[in-house]
């Protein structure tokens, strides 16, 4: 059993911590860990973490702790936890802060998820939509699980439900440009 | 003023107290031998609610250099709702006071509990100092 | 009457029979659904788990258009949409600020007074139930249909404002006019993982997996969603399921529209129901011909 | 003309170390009005007060100022001196040289010169002061006691052991409240109905007791000493005086509806009495559902009624009568969980249900004749799951407070279903496990080697498979999500004030916590009081409690009673509000600021200037229930209302002296 | 001639003959064609003085205080903020509804005789259509919440301690202690009003800025949850001073603090000083 040294807030800790609980919009203090989120989180299952113990672990000041775990990259966002926490803790909420946080220190645990999001926006920049089909193919070529889906694949083509011209929309510019101002506020709300 | 007043000068400050709470909170202050300015003069009245505005008005027109209104904290209030008329009372003539030009230190309300003597003398004490920061107080409305 | 419509990516493939079946649907009720033109993707599911304003962003264009195009109502019908369009615009209502920085950033005006709706409370709420009973003419009578919401329509609650986050009644209500009849089931706003099937398949299996096990349990002949990546999470993982879990689901799914189409007597070709994974045919046929029964009767 | 005496304590050195003693006396001399003036060196000493005595005399003085200590110390002593030296006690004004001067200055001559101020504050107040009388207000040696449940039984027992006339009212058609209800009573599982019955008949039979079952208080007059109440008798269409209870009428009654008593678990007939020993024990008629009364048909109960009680045309009655003394007993209801609970089904299941149909349910005399069974088919449940928490300490859906009883219920819950069940499995979902209570925790621990699993965590959501039930939880303590198939599951849901309890505050005059809860006249000091003198609390209406504190506080606020009734008088304090009726326009602003009710208008007939006889309306301020806060006085504009003791020209004279 | 002042007759006249009031307050033409004064009407005979014009500025309501216990009904012209001052004596308490009968007319704002522009009181008017009346001329004019009539409270509130204190100097200095603002105002409605209570010494004889201004700000204190901003106040003033400045302040306030109220839209809503919410702003702790 690994064992934690407290006090471990150090003050650049505590600050990380206040700021991105605001920009999520959580009172941390508020949660006592009853565990409601947990226990409803469809999710909750395949997480390393619950998201009450993420939560434990930024009440205990351990960031990179809660920002290694797998658990706020597998978050669905489903909010069936905010929806039903005692306290109105926006826990999805502060799951997506936690995951913009750690892809901005590049730690991620979850790389298929991330990279699935990347070929997702890099396509929406590219044609201002999100093909599926080339999403689906590209991912599958990057991610090395090339057959995955190949099956159901022949069907969607042959119901039309797939085409291999991705639709694009006309002004293109203006969504390369929206991400060019998004980014450079380097997702700061 | 000349500069010989200014060297002169002490602040006269008046603190109403209610009896139940800030009284015997600056009780108890005595009793545990704090120190704190001389300027500080306090009236007593039954409760915060007793406190008329006018008397703040009063006061500064006199030539008060600070004035302090405290009583019971909320839920406190020996009468059971005294405190939540002097609240919204004084947070409309402290609004008022400064806009007529009364510097906003000048004028305070707190809430002073029986047991909270080091509240009390913390209180007036800043309040002291804040007052002579800003000086003697022009009289409300006279001249110097 | 005219609604903005915005089909978002997924109805431009997986989804295209949902388009489709929104379009008749409309065609026989007698409203407009006009598309936002040069619409772009919103960002789901991708954009919110990467930065916050560009997830505000994305929406926000399409919506300052549809404004801009002088609309006061728009209708979107993949759930995800819905979702990131009606946070947007509460995230701009609540704060003057976040509202002048989307502006900012789309180059655009955006008031954020266009009123969003699920094509889902469209139909249910906004136009009514009184309004599509008349249109019934095949009623789907007797099919045991699980209304299945998900997460996106009814969470978080003061966001999307459906009419109960943890046991909405919209589309069961309209299987009821339909002449269906709608099951008591416990999963009804459950996640069905979203786009965890690809990342992580054994994740989104497991999810989906659950979702139809309760359905079958509770006794459901048929599936009713109002998403359409539910849709194809539910319809196209079948197969799949049942080769990595030795389960034998052969549950047929349904956008919701395709059964209003159908009760309003368009036929399941017109509908484009063979686009589905699992087969609906027969279950179509039975359903129709008790229904025809009925009416007889 | 004042002649005013100004005597300065020298308080052995407390004073005089830090403060010319000598020198304030000295000023004093010329302050306006001020006679005489000297210091001493223990003022409240016997000689010191004699000097005071021989002062008043020796020049004719009729106003005094003590300049010593806190006047929360020695005010009362001085007034005495005053009444013993000839002067009306309110003659008095005390100056606070010690704790507000001399303990807490070093330097001696600022400290002298606030002192100086400190008694000129004094001289001009006092030169300011009337004398002042207090009045007597009659004692009513009756008290009333609101609510009969296990709290105001016990409040009413009490008191009326003492000897006093007690009058007990509840609204339901027996008394008893949710005591009889339950099964057993944590820890010592003793039969709840057989400690709680035998004092509804105590209470029945006692001769200071008089009993009003079925009625309810309406309207509430008055001030301590004096309440005048009226009390509502509903119509029990059943004339008490004729009927022996027989119960010939009950069994005959063709229509059956849902008993309250068991939750609608059970039947019950139109005439009926809620339980078997009820008291009083006689039947009423339920009017919404008895047919002679809906549809003017059956008339059966009449007709079987050997003693012809029956009275269809009986009609609700009011009694006043008037008290010295109000007990508030009103209890709790449970918080409604059906209305907001989505993920736990809406009340839709019905093998979800909360600990008092639990309750019920394993009570012999209940519905079920004591076997626990699913109320959707009958049959036994294997596997219960208890969840707590339900409304408490959820400050999104429910209350933010604990209820401080279902910890132990609940405990209690489980041993008792695994007591009737060995093979059951009991699974209780807690955040935690509050126990603090003599050999409550000791139940706790017994519980759980009866057998009960504790899982930490609050239920995520409840839904039906099949004919079973799925709870899903989390295991906070292996942070594991948990998944119970049980086949029923009770709900510890929250304690809330009981239905109308706050209109009630409103028609006793005072204001319930944010919660709705009673609040106390002080957390600490005056836990059974009321802010308004005369009413008192006792149980659950003053917030969550379990039956042995419901009890002690039950007699807590019965001694308070029994001390008041005791007094044949009350002596009222003299400062309170006074209307100066020739400047009071009756605007009536000051009537809702006044915490106890005190003002009216009343109307006064006079001759306006042009020497017309008109009427009109001026405040009148009831010194019985005026406390002395002046808050009316504030509102009063032109200061038609004033507070005796701190009039207006009073503290304006104080303020002004200060910047002579 | 207008036909509110057609129709102003005919009511009057009817009301008179009928006897349904024993007599009828509204305006009648001055000695100037830019004054018009207000007029008692005894009798139908002399209806025909009756006049609504541009310059109908004072208000009528007033003057009911006059006769609290009146042998029959009186008559009595109100606009919005005539109506607005009929509320506040009721709910003081001073005047019955059953004694008086409301002519309700909708009024869209008067002019400054000296000016001929729009008087500064109709310039802020919130509800120029009258909230209480038993008949009602003229068709509803319509009403906005004009916040830009905290504008200048807003400026003021921009001055730093030192030229707030001259300001209100520079204006307390004119004051000459006439009480014509105090006269006026119908929230000023008490037998004896503070300032003539000499035993008690709420306030100095003298006329000096120390007085003058302790004055002012107790007035406007006093009638600080009462104020129906008619504006009667700084129109009468002699001196012109700027009372609205004081009274609006106060309102703003108020509204910020407690919540949105304005006084005298009804006579039962109990005003935010003689009440409280357990939940109040809380900056004394």
């Amino acid at each position: 059993m690994e064992k934690v040294c407290l006090p471990s807030i150090s003050g650049k800790n505590h600050q990380d911590i206040q700021h991105l609980a605001k920009e999520a919009g959580v009172e941390l203090t508020k949660c006592y860990q009853c565990g409601k989120c947990s226990a409803g989180c469809p999710v909750g299952f395949a997480m390393d973490e619950s998201p009450r113990r993420v939560i434990r672990l930024l009440q205990l000041g351990l960031l990179d702790e809660a920002l290694k775990t797998h658990s706020i990259w597998l978050c669905a966002t489903c909010d069936t936890c905010s929806t039903r926490c005692p306290n109105g803790i926006a826990v999805a909420a502060l799951m997506d802060t936690l995951r913009q946080e750690a892809k901005r220190r590049s730690i991620i645990t979850e790389k298929n998820i991330n990279l699935f999001n990347e070929i997702f926006l890099s396509n929406v920049k590219m044609f201002g939509r999100s093909p599926e089909v080339i999403l689906s193919g590209l991912y599958n070529l990057k991610s090395g699980n090339l057959f995955q889906d190949a099956d159901a694949g022949s069907h969607l083509f042959k119901t039309g439900k797939a085409h291999i011209l991705p639709s694009k929309i006309k002004n293109t510019q203006a969504i390369k440009r929206i991400f060019a101002k998004c980014l450079e506020k380097g997702g700061q709300h | 003023m000349d500069v010989i007043e200014e060297q002169q000068w002490e602040p006269k400050i008046l603190a109403f107290c209610c009896n139940w709470c800030a009284y015997s909170g600056a009780d108890l202050a005595g009793l545990n031998r704090m120190k704190y300015p001389e300027n500080i003069r306090i009236l007593r009245v039954p409760c915060s609610a007793r406190v008329n505005p006018q008397f703040i008005l009063r006061a500064f027109q006199k030539g008060a250099d600070g004035v302090l209104v405290a009583g019971c904290h909320p839920g406190d209030c020996h009468y059971a709702t005294g405190n939540y008329y002097t609240r919204r009372r004084f947070q409309v003539m402290k609004r008022l006071l400064e806009y007529s030009g009364i510097d906003p230190r000048r004028f305070q309300a707190k809430w002073v509990s029986g047991a909270e003597a080091d509240k009390f003398r913390a209180t007036v004490t800043k309040l002291c100092e804040d007052v002579k920061a800003i000086g003697p107080s022009r009289k409300l409305g006279g001249s110097k | 009457m005219k609604y903005a419509y915005y089909p978002g990516c997924s109805l431009d493939a997986t989804g295209v029979e949902f388009d489709t079946s929104n379009k008749l649907v409309a065609k026989k009720m007698g409203f407009d659904l006009v598309e936002i033109p040069d619409w772009n993707c919103c960002g789901a599911s991708s954009a919110h788990a990467v930065n916050h304003m560009l997830a505000l962003a994305l929406p926000a264009r399409n919506l300052a258009i549809a404004e801009a195009e002088g609309f006061d109502t728009v209708a979107i019908p993949c759930a995800a949409c819905f979702a990131r369009c009606k946070t947007t615009a509460f995230e701009a209502q609540s704060s003057p600020e976040t509202k002048a920085k989307i502006s900012d950033i789309i180059e655009m005006d955006y008031q954020a007074n266009i009123e969003i709706l699920s094509f889902l409370d469209l139909l249910g709420k906004k136009i009514g139930l009184d309004k599509i009973k008349p249109h019934v003419i095949k009623p789907l009578t007797g099919l045991k249909i699980a209304s299945y919401y998900g997460c996106l329509l009814v969470r978080p609650a003061k966001i999307a404002q459906s009419d109960d986050p943890e046991n909405p009644m919209v589309m069961d209500n309209i299987m009821a006019v339909l002449g269906a009849d709608p099951v008591e089931w416990g999963y009804k706003t459950e996640c069905c993982g979203a786009s965890h099937v690809m990342p992580v398949p054994k994740v989104g299996q497991q999810m989906i997996h659950d979702i139809l096990k309760n359905a079958q349990i509770n006794g459901a002949e048929a599936i009713s969603t109002a998403c359409p990546l539910c849709m194809i999470n539910l319809d196209m993982r079948q197969k799949q399921l049942n080769a990595q879990l030795g389960t034998n689901f052969n549950i047929p799914i349904f956008h919701f529209t395709e059964l209003v189409a159908l009760s309003f007597g368009y036929s399941p070709k017109e509908i484009g129901l063979s686009k589905h994974f699992v087969s609906s045919e027969n279950l179509i046929k039975d359903t129709l011909s008790t229904g025809a029964r009925s009416d007889g009767a | 003309m004042k002649r005013i005496g100004v005597f300065i304590c020298h308080c052995g050195s407390n004073i005089a170390a830090t403060v010319d003693c000598a020198k304030v006396a000295e000023a004093a001399q010329a302050f306006p009005g001020v006679s005489f003036s000297s210091d001493y060196k223990y003022m409240c000493s016997e000689p010191g007060q004699e000097f005071i005595k021989d002062s008043i005399k020796k020049y004719d003085l009729n106003a005094i100022v003590v300049a010593s200590c806190t006047p929360r110390m020695h005010e009362h002593t001085f007034r005495k001196t005053l009444a013993n030296g000839g002067l009306n006690p309110y003659m008095f004004e005390m100056t606070n040289l010690r704790e507000q001067c001399s303990w807490v200055h070093s330097d001696i001559e600022k400290a002298t010169a606030k002192a100086i101020d400190l008694v000129r504050m004094s001289v001009a107040k006092v030169a300011k002061n009337e004398e002042l009388f207090s009045s007597t207000i009659p004692m009513h040696k009756k008290a009333l006691v609101i609510g009969a449940g296990i709290a105001g039984m016990q409040a009413a027992l009490d008191i009326a052991d003492a000897g006093h006339k007690v009058v007990l009212v509840d609204r339901e058609p027996t008394i008893g409240g949710k005591m009889p209800m339950l099964d057993k009573t944590f820890p010592t599982m003793d039969c709840s109905a057989c400690i709680s019955t035998p004092k509804m008949v105590e209470v029945a039979q006692h001769p200071n007791i008089e009993l009003m079952a079925y009625s309810e208080v309406v309207e509430i007059n008055g001030f301590i000493g004096n309440f005048d109440v009226t009390i509502k008798t509903k119509a029990k269409y059943v004339d008490h005086a004729k009927c022996t209870g027989c119960g010939l009428c009950e069994t005959k009654c063709p229509k059956k509806v849902p008993n309250e008593y068991d939750l609608g678990m059970g039947l019950r007939s139109c005439i009926y009495k809620p339980f078997a020993q009820a008291v009083p024990n006689k039947p009423v008629i339920d009017a919404q559902n008895c047919r002679k009364l809906v549809e003017g048909k059956c008339g059966v109960c009449a007709k079987v009624c050997p003693t012809g009680a029956i009275k269809y045309d009986d009609t609700e009655s009011f009694t006043t009568d008037t008290f010295g003394a109000i007990v508030m007993a009103t209890g709790y209801d449970l918080f409604k969980w059906e209305d907001v609970y989505g993920e736990y089904g809406y009340g839709k299941y019905p093998d979800v249900v909360t600990g008092l149909h639990f309750e019920r349910m394993v009570n012999a005399s209940g519905p079920t004749g004591g076997k626990l069974k699913r109320p959707s088919d009958g049959t036994t449940p294997k596997t219960v799951v208890f969840i707590k928490c339900v409304g408490s300490r959820d400050s999104a859906k429910g209350k933010s407070y604990c209820s401080r009883a279902c910890c132990m219920y609940t405990a209690k819950h489980a041993h008792q279903f695994l007591d009737k069940t060995p093979d059951g499995n009991a699974y209780v979902f807690y955040m935690d496990v509050r126990t603090p209570g003599k050999g409550y925790d000791e139940f706790y621990e017994s519980t759980l080697r009866d057998g009960a699993v504790y899982l930490r965590g609050r239920v995520s959501k409840i839904y039906q498979e099949g004919g079973k039930l799925i709870i899903k939880g989390e295991d906070s303590l292996i942070g594991k999500q948990v998944e119970v198939t049980a086949d029923m599951v009770v709900l510890a849901t929250a304690m809330v004030p009981s239905a109308g309890s706050r209109q009630l505050a409103q028609t006793v005059g005072f204001l319930p916590d944010l919660n709705g809860w009673y609040q106390e006249a002080h957390p600490k000091l005056r836990p059974v009081e009321t802010p308004t003198a005369g009413v008192f609390l006792a149980g659950a209406c003053q917030g969550p409690k379990d039956i042995p504190d419901s009890v002690a506080q039950a007699g807590a606020a019965a001694a308070k009673v029994c001390g008041l009734l005791s007094k044949s008088q009350l002596e009222t304090n003299p400062m309170t509000a006074k209307t100066n009726t020739a400047i009071c326009s009756g605007c009536g602003t000051c009537i809702p600021v006044c915490p106890y009710k005190a003002i009216q208008l009343e109307s006064i007939t006079e001759r306006d200037h042009h020497g017309h006889r008109i009427t009109r309306n001026v405040a009148s301020v009831n010194n019985g229930l005026c406390q002395g806060c002046g808050a009316c006085t504030v509102i009063c504009r032109p200061g038609a209302i004033d507070l005796q003791g701190f009039k207006n020209d009073q503290i304006l004279e104080e303020v002004d002296s200060l910047w002579m | 001639m207008s036909d509110t002042t057609v129709k102003m007759r005919d009511i009057a006249k009817d009301l008179l003959d009928k006897g349904t009031v024993h007599y009828i307050i509204g305006w009648e033409k001055g000695r100037f064609s830019n004054q018009s004064p207000p007029a008692f009407i005894t009798s139908a005979a002399h209806a025909d003085r009756l006049i609504w014009d541009e310059y109908c500025l004072a208000s009528t309501a007033k003057y009911l205080l006059d006769d609290k216990f009146p042998a029959g009904k009186i008559g009595i012209f109100a606009r919005g903020c005539d109506a607005r001052a009929i509320n506040r004596l009721i709910q003081d308490g001073q005047i019955n509804r059953e004694n008086i009968y409301i002519v309700g007319i909708c009024c869209s704002g008067m002019k400054d005789p000296a000016t001929g522009n729009t008087a500064d009181k109709c310039q802020h008017c919130t509800h120029p259509n009258p909230i209480v009346y038993d008949i009602l001329i003229g068709d509803p004019v319509p009403e906005t919440d004009k916040p830009e009539r905290f504008k200048a409270i807003e400026e003021l509130e921009k001055l730093s301690p030192d030229e707030k204190h001259a300001y209100w100097s520079k204006q307390f200095e004119k004051c000459i202690r006439c009480y014509a603002c105090r006269n006026v105002c119908p929230a000023c409605n008490c037998r004896e009003c503070f300032v003539d209570q000499y035993r008690v010494g709420w306030q100095g004889k003298q006329n000096n800025l120390a007085e003058n201004q302790l004055f002012g700000l107790t007035r406007a204190y006093h009638i600080a949850d009462r104020c129906i901003e008619c504006g009667e106040c700084a129109r009468a003033c002699p001196m012109d001073l700027p009372l609205m400045e004081l009274n609006r302040k106060l309102i703003k306030d108020i509204n910020q603090l407690f919540g949105p109220y304005e006084a005298s839209l009804d006579t039962e809503t109990t005003p935010p000083l003689a009440k409280y919410h357990l939940k109040d702003l809380e900056e004394f702790m």
